[in-house]
């Protein structure tokens, strides 16, 4: 029997051409093979200290992002082997959940110093930096879809991850290239 | 109750006619004025609370059709101020359910005769009112409607795109549109009238049968005895007169007309409503040569517009989905009815939005109104319009006044009372789409 | 064109290097870039640029600025463009609105003649009779609406828009707007400073050297302050929150852009506006305000005429005398308001040729120019909820008391010299920098993701500007003669006072009377007008007749723009690029957009029925749950019972609202000891998640349930038919597929296809034996495909809703919101075993139990036409034989190629839901047919031996 | 639009929310009288003035949680912008100048 093959919800053929130097003004990455689980325990158990993730905000752990966007819940975001591994060493005590979202949710990641301008073509967020500093996270509509974002500046450069439930995949693309045409150079 | 002589005698209006118009243009004199500013009574055989065309028709229908005329008609702004000079005026009768569809249809006809009746052109245009259907199940919806209607004797019939094109060509019926026109829902007798000059008309002919015509009077409170309730409101008690901002007055019985404000007007007797009130917001672009020919609704697309004779296009939409009595309007408003409408006639993009409004609207559970007597002996209602109440004003008004003077409720409004909602009898209009003018 | 336009002078915008060609009415002109429309035309000598809306009257510039209503003309495709605001560009195509058939030879014009009988209100008064021949009239009227003409073919505006989070925003960009948005910024504030016209500056553009001097200076250090300054832009709208609407134009590429601004601080320096003036004759062409002429002259080098008389009360009318007689205009004569001078009455046919004084004098003249006061657009101050006073010694309305976060600066706010306004827009400036800093403070403070803010929150700071003193001024509105009020809708002074003699009672019910300030410029010119007027002939002050409601937006916004780019967002399945490449017809399902069929849905449907199919129902609603109180959770949420569903089985299960009506159906399996997966229709996915989640948080946040949306984690493929178990065999090694081992109504997770974590289970809304598989997603298509290649041999073919929906009507299974509506209570379902009263609590339990008791609720019933050729329409209603009342309607119907005949669900009245009662049905096209109730829901296999198998 | 502070978000625009109307109380489904239970499922108080409802964070946080609002003026009662009240005049109605 053939090898399984894994496809991202982007199937457009614009995909590569949106992955372009990083000195560009934006450019815009389908991440969706990242793996990303969401951890779900109380507020005050020791899986949520083992993460030590202040709500709204994003962490690196491990190698693995740690995103506390909502109460009681986290996702973490990563390479499937360091997904795994902490996942598998989480300190459960108490009622704790986790489900595998990698399949679900399609993430692209919008980086370089004018990402906030794209950003605030399509959701009302403010991109201030005083709003959403880096690794800062929180939910909001993007394009009229309900998104997560996450704050994650690339070695100094501005960048943004966004994930969204995977069946908008090539919609959202779209509409985010769309956004982001004005500043092409 | 008393009433007066049958045969009822009408205060002389000068009658409206191109005549009258070409006389006085010669010999400039002026015409008579539409309404008196009465005085300020103690008390009255029946007070109605809100000037807007449900009160005031059924303070004329009280004269006209009873002679009862010692009534007044309280409103606290202006006559029209609510949501009678504020509502898009569509006009149709094609309701998913019978008791709505007999009730409607006799409004449609009252409407034809207003003119006639009223001596004041109300401008009704009957120029077809097509509900389109993006969807199969609301091609689905629409057939449902299009067959009870067909049942009941009403013209009412699903059409295809190419006949919805035939009839509205800046309609875009191309398929390959995120929201395909798969057919509508058509309408013929459906159309448009002069909202104000409903009101107005209804207006000058009460006066003209003595009616007083009370402005700037707001009610602070529904006077109560016997009830319940603190202060003698509430079940089991009866209604004796209301507080206004200018003074008491005594009554019998009191009909709560005020629609937006229904449940704060009904809360002065202590009665609760099945009611949340919520804005209705429309807008008008400025004037272009006219091409719409008929009123078209979308339910999916939540949008209708219609092209008025000075040629600007007036939009509506559904209700804003949060409770309020303010009526500043919203920005979100004017950009989904710009994008949705844009779906529809993609040609019409540099048309610019000229105002915005909005209106307060009395919505029900069931999206049928609640008349009728209440748990307040002689405190009636005439409310829960929500946003399809303008063309139900003149049999509203007609079926109240019969209710109120005869002390029995009509049959053509049993359906819609008050009780329904503790009996759990809800009206049938659920089913039909969100946008239901 | 050279005699009307005036020598090269400091402060003209026009670059005569660069001549412009354009046409009016296809006549080829010519004018310089930085010209408006308006000023190439008058340099050209044209001094009509359209007729009025009903009297079809000639008219020309009045104000020559955005808001002059006699200068609304066609652009190619765009009608009503402000001609006196549009820059001019190379190859436009100008041409006259309102005319017929043509601008100077204009038929209706004839209406000037019955204007007498043409009063306010008059179509209100006539065409009543004969009632047939109002539509005739309507028509009549109808062409009358003024205006330009869409064309419906154009290529769509380009349009966009983005939001944007600025402490301040500055709306007007003159010498107070400038110097308020600078002091913002140097106090810290980011600021937006938006500006109508085409350049910075406001009034100055249009004063003397040291005036413009004054705003060069401003305008750079404006933009060197890092302020974000637009032009050709306008704050349209100040909504709750200070959420403001600006529109911008004239940005590359696009035609005009919506930005959404959430506000710290409103600053509303909008200046003010010039009123005309009420007289005969006064919307003659040659009529102007002195803004006009000094814009015309100063700004774009343009001489209006030859010989002027200058109505003048203040020193923009004394300034227009300057600048006319600069331009080389004679002055006629200068009629001093202040000193009780007056002018009576302008006469002349197509443009001003004498002019009637109060003294008596008649001069001849072809300008007359008026400066009698100002108006304020107070438009923004109102949507902010404030109510401006008049001030009758200065004849204006001032601010009164906007809320806390929108301050007035400049001569909206009052009077005074540049220096005086400047210092007065610092102050503004200052404050609303101090006040934006707290409510940034604030905000910044309750978001847990934002920069944390240790320091207090500052006070609130007191408002302690100086303010700006109200100059005074004479009280000029109307002549002893009457003239037009309102512009854009024709309406005279005379209409007026016969509306307020008729009992138009209150200055609402006279504008929709006279439809006074319903025209394009909503009353920016002719409001104050028109309350004077009122007061007048009432007895009243300005005061107490008060003004009509500002509203929303403060200039027209184009549809284009408030729709931006169209975002409708559309949902897809993994497999959906399969589909369409091949060949399924499309279908929308809300957001998801589905293979309908792949050509022949009857053959789709033998096909799954005589073999096997395979259908893509990823939008089929996912929820996983886990925790120890699962059980309890859809106890509360399921009508039926839950308590012992054993791990490795699925069950179906009803949902309903509070009030009893069907909500959603589904099933629930069980995978783990604390784990479940339950689905929802594809249309109730969001629905029932949220409102499980509400359940959990707001009536029992004890339960300790977690909830994970997993529809699209999970492409859903149904292999359905008799063949789908040897299928599925020979994709899957580690689920046993016997049918002892994995039963009608079990789950088994695995390994298909060589994908991992798989959930199958045996389930089937098709009657067949079938699994629906679930993949996680990124291998859904591989596995589709997988199915497609090993089940080739098999007679394998996909399937699409449409079949899908002949073979569950086959079977009788209804469809929530289909066979069911908004009033359906639980019962109507026929599925009284699923309806456990006897469980504790579930939701809507009290309505069903009710319900149940009553029994006199409608029913779904299958039916089957007498004639089987016959497929009633879905929604053709069932009525009493002979009669027209109604019993109940059909609400599914399809021609089922199984039985080779028509099969129906229905909802029906208790009274002929039983078995074996003949229906009458109403067919759309009028005819009337029988139908049988039937023994069961299922027309096909109503044992289920098929799917049991 | 309206800023709505969700307690987990903070302020957002009420169009990342989705609004939940009056909050009320719901009767023990067991024992509950068909009059109060209907009076449950449809009877409101709608008052103009102070009115507690139910807001849900639908594109954020997902959070359930009630506010008090004014529903003639707009203010809620714990202020969350500073500056947002009119003083002195009540705001426009809409139906007087
Ligand atoms: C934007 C919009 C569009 C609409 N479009 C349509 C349409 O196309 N077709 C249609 O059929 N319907 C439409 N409607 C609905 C329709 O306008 C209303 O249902 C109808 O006007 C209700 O009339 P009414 O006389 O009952 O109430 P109103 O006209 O609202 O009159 C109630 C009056 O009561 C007064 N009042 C309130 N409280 C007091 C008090 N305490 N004391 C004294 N007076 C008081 C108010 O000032 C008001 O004037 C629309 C509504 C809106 C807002
Ligand atoms: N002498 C004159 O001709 C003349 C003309 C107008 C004003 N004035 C005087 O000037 C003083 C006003 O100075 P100022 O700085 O306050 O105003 P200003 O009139 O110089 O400038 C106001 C600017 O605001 C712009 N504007 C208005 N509403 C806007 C909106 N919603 N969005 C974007 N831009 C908008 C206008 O286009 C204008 O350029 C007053 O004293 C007044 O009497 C004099
Ligand atoms: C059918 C209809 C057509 C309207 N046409 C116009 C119009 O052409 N111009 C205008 O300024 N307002 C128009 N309006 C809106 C009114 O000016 C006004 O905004 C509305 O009646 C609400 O009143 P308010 O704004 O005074 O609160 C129209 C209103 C209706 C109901
Ligand atoms: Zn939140």
């Amino acid at each position: 029997m053939a090898d399984p093959v894994f496809r991202s919800s982007v199937t457009s053929a614009e995909t590569t051409s949106a992955e372009s130097t990083s000195a560009a003004a934006v450019t815009i990455s389908d991440v969706s093979d990242w793996s990303k689980c969401s951890v779900k325990a109380g507020e005050g158990t020791e899986t949520a200290k083992g993460f030590a993730v202040a709500l709204g905000t994003a962490a690196q752990r491990n190698g693995v992002l740690v995103v506390h966007h909502r109460q009681h819940e986290w996702l973490l975001l990563g390479s499937a082997a360091q997904v795994d591994e902490t996942i598998h060493n989480l300190d459960r005590d108490g009622f704790v959940s986790t489900v595998d979202l990698t399949h679900g949710r399609m993430m692209l990641r919008v980086s370089g110093p004018r990402s906030a301008d794209v950003l605030a073509k399509v959701c009302s967020s403010n991109f201030d930096d005083a709003f959403t500093p880096n690794r800062a996270a929180w939910g909001a509509t993007v394009a009229r879809v309900t998104c997560d974002l996450v704050r994650d500046d690339q070695v100094g450069v501005r960048s943004y991850l966004l994930l969204c439930d995977r069946s908008y995949g090539d919609y959202f693309f779209q509409s985010l290239l769309d956004a982001a045409d004005e500043f092409a150079d | 109750m008393r009433q007066t002589s049958p045969v009822i005698k009408q205060r002389r209006a000068a009658k409206y006619s191109l005549g009258g118009l070409i006389r006085r243009g010669f010999s400039k004199e002026s015409w008579p004025r539409v309404w008196r500013e009465p005085e300020f009574g103690s008390h009255y055989d029946v007070v109605i609370i809100g000037g807007g065309v449900h009160g005031l028709a059924t303070a004329y229908y009280l004269a006209a059709n009873h002679g009862i005329t010692n009534v007044a008609v309280l409103e606290k702004g202006y006559l029209g101020s609510g949501g009678s000079g504020r509502n898009t005026a569509i006009v149709r009768s094609n309701y998913l359910t019978p008791e709505g569809v007999a009730f409607y249809d006799r409004s449609l006809t009252l409407y034809n005769s207003m003119a006639r009746d009223l001596n004041l052109n109300v401008m009704f245009s009957e120029r077809g009112h097509l509900t389109l259907a993006h969807t199969d199940s609301a091609l689905r919806t629409m057939h449902w409607r299009a067959e009870v209607n067909k049942l009941q004797g009403i013209n009412s019939s699903v059409i295809d795109p190419a006949e919805v094109k035939r009839l509205t060509p800046s309609l875009d019926v191309s398929e390959n549109v995120r929201y395909p026109i798969l057919g509508a829902l058509y309408h013929p007798p459906g159309g448009t009238i002069r909202h104000d000059a409903v009101v107005w008309g209804y207006a000058r002919a009460a006066d003209a049968y003595g009616v007083d015509l009370h402005q700037k009077t707001e009610v602070l409170d529904v006077l109560c005895t016997g009830g319940d309730g603190p202060e003698g409101k509430g079940p089991g008690g009866r209604v004796v007169g209301v507080r206004t901002s200018r003074g008491d007055i005594s009554a019998p019985l009191v009909v709560n007309c005020t629609a937006g404000w229904a449940s704060t007007i009904a809360s002065m007797a202590g009665v609760r409503l099945p009611i949340t009130t919520h804005p209705l917001q429309a807008a008008v672009t400025e004037p272009v040569k006219v091409f719409l020919p008929t009123v078209v609704v979308s339910g999916s697309l939540h949008v209708y517009v219609s092209q008025t004779d000075r040629g600007e296009l007036v939009f509506g939409a559904s209700v804003d989905p949060m409770a309020t009595y303010q009526m500043g309007g919203t920005l979100e408003f004017t950009e989904e009815l710009a994008s949705h409408v844009l779906e529809l006639m993609p040609g019409i993009g540099r048309m610019r939005l000229l105002r915005q409004w909005a209106g307060l609207c009395d919505m029900t559970p069931d999206y049928s109104p609640v008349m009728g007597p209440t748990p307040v002996e002689g405190f009636h209602v005439d409310v829960g319009w929500g946003t399809y109440g303008f063309k139900a004003g003149p049999v509203s008004g007609e079926q109240m006044a019969a209710c109120v003077a005869n002390g029995r409720v009509p049959e053509l409004i049993a359906p819609f009372g008050l009780e329904r909602f503790s009996r759990g009898d809800l009206v049938g209009e659920k089913g039909a789409a969100a946008v239901g003018h | 064109m050279s005699n009307h336009r005036i020598p090269d002078a400091p402060g003209q915008l026009i670059n005569r290097d660069v001549p412009l060609t354009f046409t009016w009415n296809g006549r080829r002109l010519r004018g310089y870039e930085g010209d408006t429309i308006v000023s190439a035309l008058l340099a050209n000598g044209i001094t009509i640029t359209g007729r009025s809306m009903k009297y079809h009257r000639p008219r020309g510039p009045l104000t020559a600025d955005y808001w002059d209503p006699n200068t609304t003309v066609q652009v190619g495709d765009e009608p009503n463009v402000r001609a006196s605001h549009r820059l001019l560009r190379d190859g436009m195509n100008v041409s006259a609105q309102n005319v017929w058939p043509s601008l100077r030879f204009d038929l209706k014009s004839a209406n000037r003649l019955v204007g007498r009988f043409l009063t306010a209100g008059f179509y209100y008064k006539t065409f009543m009779k004969p009632a047939a021949l109002w539509p005739l009239y309507a028509r009549v009227l109808g062409t009358f609406a003024p205006g330009g003409v869409v064309d419906l073919d154009a290529p769509p505006p380009r349009n966009d828009k983005r939001y944007a989070h600025p402490d301040v925003v500055v709306a007007g960009g003159g010498p107070a707007g400038m110097a308020a948005a600078l002091a913002a910024a140097q106090a810290g504030a980011s600021v937006m400073l938006v500006e109508h016209e085409h350049q910075l500056g406001g009034h100055l553009c249009w004063g003397d050297d040291t005036d413009r001097a004054e705003a060069a200076r401003l305008a750079h250090a404006v933009r060197a302050a890092g302020v974000e300054v637009l032009t050709d832009a306008t704050v349209t709208g100040r909504y709750e929150d200070n959420w403001l609407a600006i529109s911008q134009r004239g940005l590359p590429g696009i035609d005009e852009r919506l930005i959404k601004a959430r506000a710290g601080v409103l600053i509303v320096a909008a200046g003010t506006i010039e009123r005309p003036y009420v007289f005969a004759g006064n919307d003659l062409p040659g009529v102007m305000t002195s803004g006009a002429v000094r814009r015309l002259i100063t700004m774009y080098g343009v001489k209006p005429g030859n010989r002027a008389v200058v109505f003048t009360a203040n020193p923009s009318g004394d300034a227009a005398v300057v600048a006319l007689e600069a331009a080389g205009v004679t002055i006629a004569a200068v009629v001093d308001g202040r000193l009780g001078g007056n002018v009576v009455a302008a006469h002349g046919r197509n443009r001003v040729r004498r002019v009637t004084l109060a003294d008596g004098r008649r001069i001849d003249s072809d300008l007359l120019i008026t400066a009698v006061g100002w108006t304020t657009p107070t438009s923004l101050l109102n949507m902010s909820g404030d109510r401006p006073v008049y001030d009758p010694e200065a004849a204006r309305f001032f601010p009164w008391c906007p809320p806390d976060n929108v301050l007035a600066t400049g001569g909206l706010a009052g009077d005074g010299t540049t220096e005086q306004l400047v210092a007065h827009g610092e102050a503004t400036g200052l404050l609303a920098a101090a006040r934006a800093g707290v409510v940034r403070h604030r905000l910044q403070h309750l978001t847990r993701r934002a920069e944390p803010v240790t320091t207090p929150e500052p006070a609130w700071p007191a408002d302690e500007r100086p303010p700006l003193p109200h100059g005074s001024h004479p009280a000029l509105f109307r002549s002893t003669t009457h003239g037009i009020v309102d512009y854009s809708e024709d309406v005279s002074s005379k209409d007026l006072v016969q509306a307020a003699d008729e009992g138009f009672d209150s200055v609402e019910l006279v504008k929709r009377f006279t439809t006074t300030t319903m025209g394009p410029s909503q009353g920016k010119l002719e409001t104050v007008n028109t309350v004077a007027v009122l007061a007048e002939a009432r007895g009243e002050t300005i005061e107490q007749v008060g003004t009509t409601v500002w509203r929303p937006p403060y200039a027209p916004i184009s549809l284009g723009a408030l729709a931006g780019r169209i975002h409708e967002p559309v949902r897809m399945s993994s497999i959906q690029p399969w589909h369409e490449a091949h060949g399924a017809q499309p279908i929308l399902a809300g957001q998801w957009i589905r293979p309908n069929h792949y050509g022949d849905p009857e053959s789709e449907v033998r096909n799954t029925r005589n073999r096997v199919g395979i259908i893509d129902i990823t939008p089929l609603g996912k929820l996983d749950l886990q925790g120890p109180d699962v059980p309890k959770l859809l106890n509360l949420l399921y009508t039926n019972s839950w308590n012992a569903l054993p791990q490795g089985a699925v069950r179906y299960g009803l949902m309903c609202a509070e009030d009893g009506v069907v909500l959603d159906d589904g099933v629930t399996g069980r995978l783990g000891p604390e784990h479940y997966l339950m689905t929802t229709t594809s249309s109730g996915a969001a629905t029932v998640w949220n409102w499980a989640e509400n359940w959990l948080q707001t009536e029992h946040p004890d339960w300790q349930v977690h909830i994970t949306p997993v529809t699209t984690g999970l492409t859903s493929i149904n292999v359905a038919g008799p063949d789908s178990r040897q299928l599925l065999e020979r994709l899957t090694n580690d689920i046993d597929l016997g049918p002892d081992a994995f039963q009608y109504m079990q789950v088994r997770t695995g390994t298909v296809a060589g994908v991992a974590n798989c959930i199958v289970w045996r389930i089937g809304f098709t009657g067949e034996l079938s699994y629906e598989v679930h993949v996680p997603s990124g291998f859904g298509l591989f596995v589709w495909e997988q199915l497609l290649v090993h089940g080739q041999d098999l007679g394998v073919a996909p399937f699409g809703l449409e079949a899908q929906r002949i073979m569950r009507l086959e079977k009788g299974h209804f469809i929530v919101g289909q066979d069911t509506d908004g009033l359906s209570k639980a019962p109507v379902t026929g599925l009284e075993t699923l309806l456990k009263v006897e469980k504790d609590d579930w939701v809507g339990k009290p309505e069903v139990v009710w319900a149940l008791s009553r029994g006199d609720g409608p029913r779904i019933v299958a039916v089957q036409p007498t004639d089987p050729t016959v497929v009633p329409e879905e929604a053709a209603q069932i009525v009493a034989a002979g009669t027209n009342q109604i019993l109940g309607r059909i609400t599914s119907s399809r021609f089922s190629p199984t039985l080779n005949r028509s099969v129906c669900l229905a909802q029906v009245h208790p009274d002929v839901a039983t078995p074996g009662t003949t229906l009458t049905i109403v067919l759309a096209n009028g005819t009337r047919t029988t139908a049988q109730v039937m023994e069961h829901h299922a027309h096909f296999d109503p044992e289920g031996s098929r799917l049991r198998g | 639009m309206l800023l709505v502070p969700c307690p987990v978000c903070g302020p957002k625009n009420a169009a990342e929310l989705t609004y939940r109307g009056e909050t009320h109380s719901r009767p023990d489904p067991n024992q509950a009288t068909p009059e109060e239970w209907r009076s449950y499922l449809y009877l409101r108080d709608n008052p103009a003035g102070w009115l507690r409802e139910g807001w849900f964070c639908s594109s954020g946080c997902r959070t359930f949680f009630t506010l008090e609002r004014n529903t003639t003026t707009g203010e809620l009662r714990e202020p969350l912008l500073p500056g947002n009240k009119v003083a002195g005049r009540p705001i426009s109605d809409g139906t007087e100048p």
